[in-house]
């Protein structure tokens, strides 16, 4: 059902975890589905030095979240804004076509932190 | 990859038994002629034929007459419920429950697109119905009555006997869709009061492919398939004469072995059932004692049942999951949901539903490799770190 | 009694293959998860199961989500016509011919009863229809065209490709009963313009109880059964596993033994046809050239079938009638009578139906016992003394 | 299908044939299912000396027809006119539910032999 990569990321997720000092913190949940996530970030000189995630969901959204994080660590806040569900679902070679929701979930949450993030920049 | 397969998914499906495909196997290359053909190896099939008729009537305590064989338990719903509405001139009234399986579900539904009305009796907390609220239910038009004998998902019986006799006394057709009990427990369809009754072959190790309908003598109902005379034209088509014979075999099989193999599932289950709730923040779903001998069904709380799934099958353990993520569909289990647990614990249950070939040892085994699986799903959930 | 048993029977149906047995039977004690079940020997088994759907769907030159798998030929057939009548919001016009099988004949009577008009299409002489019947048979609000591929009974070949044509062309939805051609003569769905088109394993060497309906992509149509979401809510109900294995199997090895067997069945087809001629005042039924490779359907004068056909039985010759008096029913054979047969030749009809395992030596077995019942039996009639 | 009784009277009819110099001779045909059998009487002193029957039908048929000539051979006219399709099906050791109105045939055609007979009688 699921391909290699999907299954390599949820046996062995990257990032996964708390960051107490986070810059920001992004949170979504899935109506659909019941699957939620929450992404912390640690960003220095608008790039996302560290990242770390939580996911309760099914193994393509843990697979999807892992993923997510190795794609956009290391990268600016910018760049990483610009990542998509589809780039996601790309990099894992694939989901199942009623899968391809879950993996919504952890773009999303990077969009909340990087928002969070923005509105804490600005009231600072 | 790993070396033990523990298969804890007999609710799905089961492996056919070897005495049931020996007995089956020689309807295939040998006798294979059409039990409708006149010539002596066509006569032989018949009377293979009306051999398995006759144990699966005697299995259900019924008359050969009163067996249909179908394509499943499936069909079987479907012809019941749908052979009497067809029959009627009027649409009118059904009542079932909330948790039903698919194939009565959504043939209710479908009957009231045509103009039926349908009740779907709520349940309690552990799946049952409440034979009070059957009762306050009907209405003048009520026609038919189907309420399953035990639950596919979380194994709760259902009073049958007294909704039974509820339906009998007000005159009403009552349908029990069996196809999780026939086999694991001892009944006839005479104590049940049922009109008709569903089974499936591939649930008591026979065969995938075949079931049967018991539809009580005298009664009579619209066919949904036209074409040859088979089974006194309720299910016309060239009979599956090996499905027939297998099913003959397990069920006389399956029924023999009731008092054993429900006292040594019952413990498994308890064993199960234990050991999990020692991982802690782990909650049964279902009735504790009213429940099917081989039927665990779990909710682990934080996490998700696709991912225990998942886990559970990298170490060869399989079982399986009312979980949104893992039905294909998007929602949580009607069942769960029906009986009241919240969107994330209907969406952290696991179904073990342990059988004939399951041991201690299986037990131990899941056990064993349960809670570092649990341990490491939780350590990655958000509502597990916010409780 | 007898030493020799001779199947020419293949008509109403056929013995797996071994081949075709030791190909599925690891699909019952083995490899027995549900193709559903997520867990990987679930998984292994989906795997399977859609294999055998490209095999099917390379067999009839369509693609693989146009093949679903039913429980055999009378269930595609039901599905097919009444799937696309209850699509509808208002009846209308069918036209089917007056030979086909029962399992369309009377679901189109079924379909009569709720609003619809059917045209039964006349057949000539050897049971054909003229496609020019078809053309002026249709009517404005004529929506589906059911012609079967093959007769049954008297081997007929119809115009398949001719009729779907016309129906292509009017934009009619065009369905073939092919249960007696699959595997017994090449053809693609493209060539016959078919929508729909029906098939049964148990017609070549493979088992009984599975078949598939081919429905052409975009096409949709209602559901008869609902449940689960297998065959994509086509035909819901856990899948016939060894049974779906056995049918991918078998139509791949009938498909590509064609151009062989069909030459050896009409060579022994033609030597029987010849012989029982020889006997004297025995007639073909049927078309001469046209009809299906393995068919021998022949009238007796002065003669009655079951009478014919009781006396091969003791002789160990398996073969059938269209009599009355051994199909149940007291009419003689729909078909018979719709070619123009008069009641005593429709009644002294035998169909021989050869298959994979006959012989040269069955053909001269037959022979020699043919002629000796056909005289004895004569000496008894009175039509004989009186002709 | 078929008893024993009925196999034995298909294999080896009794008194199967014509009588060229009948007394009297009684026809039927079964508008059901297409069967039609004729029957020759040779009557003397109001008994049935001979009897002989051709029959186009199924086994059932075939076998009622001679069970009949053996149990009314030899018998009176009176006698052989009680006899009724049953008692025919019962000396066979019955018949499949479907084939009982093959029995029909044979105590009908005695029937209307003996009718034959009877007119014969009488314009004599
Ligand atoms: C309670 C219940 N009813 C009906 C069915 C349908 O049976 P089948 O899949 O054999 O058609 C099942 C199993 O799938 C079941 O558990
Ligand atoms: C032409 C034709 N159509 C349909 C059928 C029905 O197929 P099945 O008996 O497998 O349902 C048959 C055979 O019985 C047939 O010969």
């Amino acid at each position: 059902m699921y391909s290699e990569k999907v299954m390599d990321h949820f046996t062995n997720p990257r990032n996964v975890g708390e960051l107490p000092d986070a810059d920001a913190i992004g949170e979504t949940g899935s109506f659909k589905c019941g699957d939620t996530m929450k992404l912390y970030l640690k960003v220095k000189d608008d790039r996302i030095e560290d990242i770390k995630f939580q996911t309760f969901g099914c193994g393509a959204a843990i697979a999807s979240s892992s993923m997510l994080t190795e794609m956009v660590k290391g990268r600016t806040i910018d760049e990483a804004a610009r990542v998509t569900n589809q780039d996601v679902a790309d990099q894992l070679g694939g989901l199942p076509p009623l899968k391809l929701h879950c993996s919504n979930l952890a773009a999303d949450a990077l969009q909340n932190a990087i928002g969070d993030y923005k509105s804490r920049q600005h009231s600072r | 990859m790993q070396s033990r397969l523990v298969y804890m998914d007999h609710g799905a499906t089961t492996p056919v038994r070897k005495e049931v495909f020996d007995y089956m196997a020689p309807y295939f290359q040998e006798q294979y002629s059409n039990p409708s053909s006149l010539h002596a190896p066509g006569r032989e099939v018949r009377q293979a034929v009306e051999e398995a008729r006759e144990k699966t009537a005697s299995a259900l305590g019924a008359n050969e007459d009163e067996i249909y064989f179908t394509a499943g338990g499936t069909e079987s719903n479907n012809i019941a419920l749908r052979g009497v509405a067809k029959k009627r001139t009027k649409p009118g009234h059904i009542i079932t429950s909330s948790v039903e399986h698919h194939a009565v579900l959504d043939v209710c539904k479908n009957l009231e697109n045509e103009g039926h009305r349908v009740k779907y009796l709520p349940v309690n907390q552990y799946g049952r119905v409440d034979p009070e609220s059957l009762k306050e239910a009907i209405e003048d038009d009520t026609f038919m009555i189907s309420i399953m004998a035990a639950n596919n998902e979380i194994g709760t019986l259902q009073p049958v006997r007294e909704l039974g006799a509820v339906a009998r006394e007000k005159g009403i057709l009552f349908h029990t869709d069996a196809v999780q009990v026939v086999g694991q427990l001892p009944f006839n369809v005479a104590d049940l009061n049922a009109d008709f009754l569903s089974l499936s072959a591939h649930k008591f190790n026979g065969p995938k492919g075949i079931g049967a309908l018991y539809m009580r003598k005298g009664i009579k109902i619209d066919p949904l398939y036209r074409g040859g005379s088979q089974e006194r034209k309720l299910r016309p088509g060239t009979e599956n004469v090996p499905g027939i014979i297998g099913l003959g075999k397990a069920i006389e099989l399956a029924v023999s072995e009731i008092p054993e193999k429900k006292k040594k599932l019952e413990h498994l289950r308890d064993r199960l059932i234990k050991g999990l709730r020692d991982i802690g923040e782990v909650y049964l779903n279902g009735h504790p004692k009213e429940r099917l001998p081989g039927n665990v069904n779990v909710s682990f709380q934080y996490i998700e049942g696709e991912s225990v799934l998942l886990s559970l099958d990298m170490e060869g353990i399989a079982a399986s999951s009312g979980s949104a993520c893992s039905s294909g569909s998007l929602e949580p289990s009607h069942v769960l949901s029906a009986m009241g647990l919240d969107h994330s614990m209907a969406h952290g249950s696991v179904r073990f539903s342990l059988g004939y070939g399951n041991s201690e040892e299986d037990i131990d085994y899941v056990l064993e490799k349960a809670s570092p699986i649990v341990e490491r799903l939780r350590s990655m959930s958000p509502t597990y770190h916010a409780r």
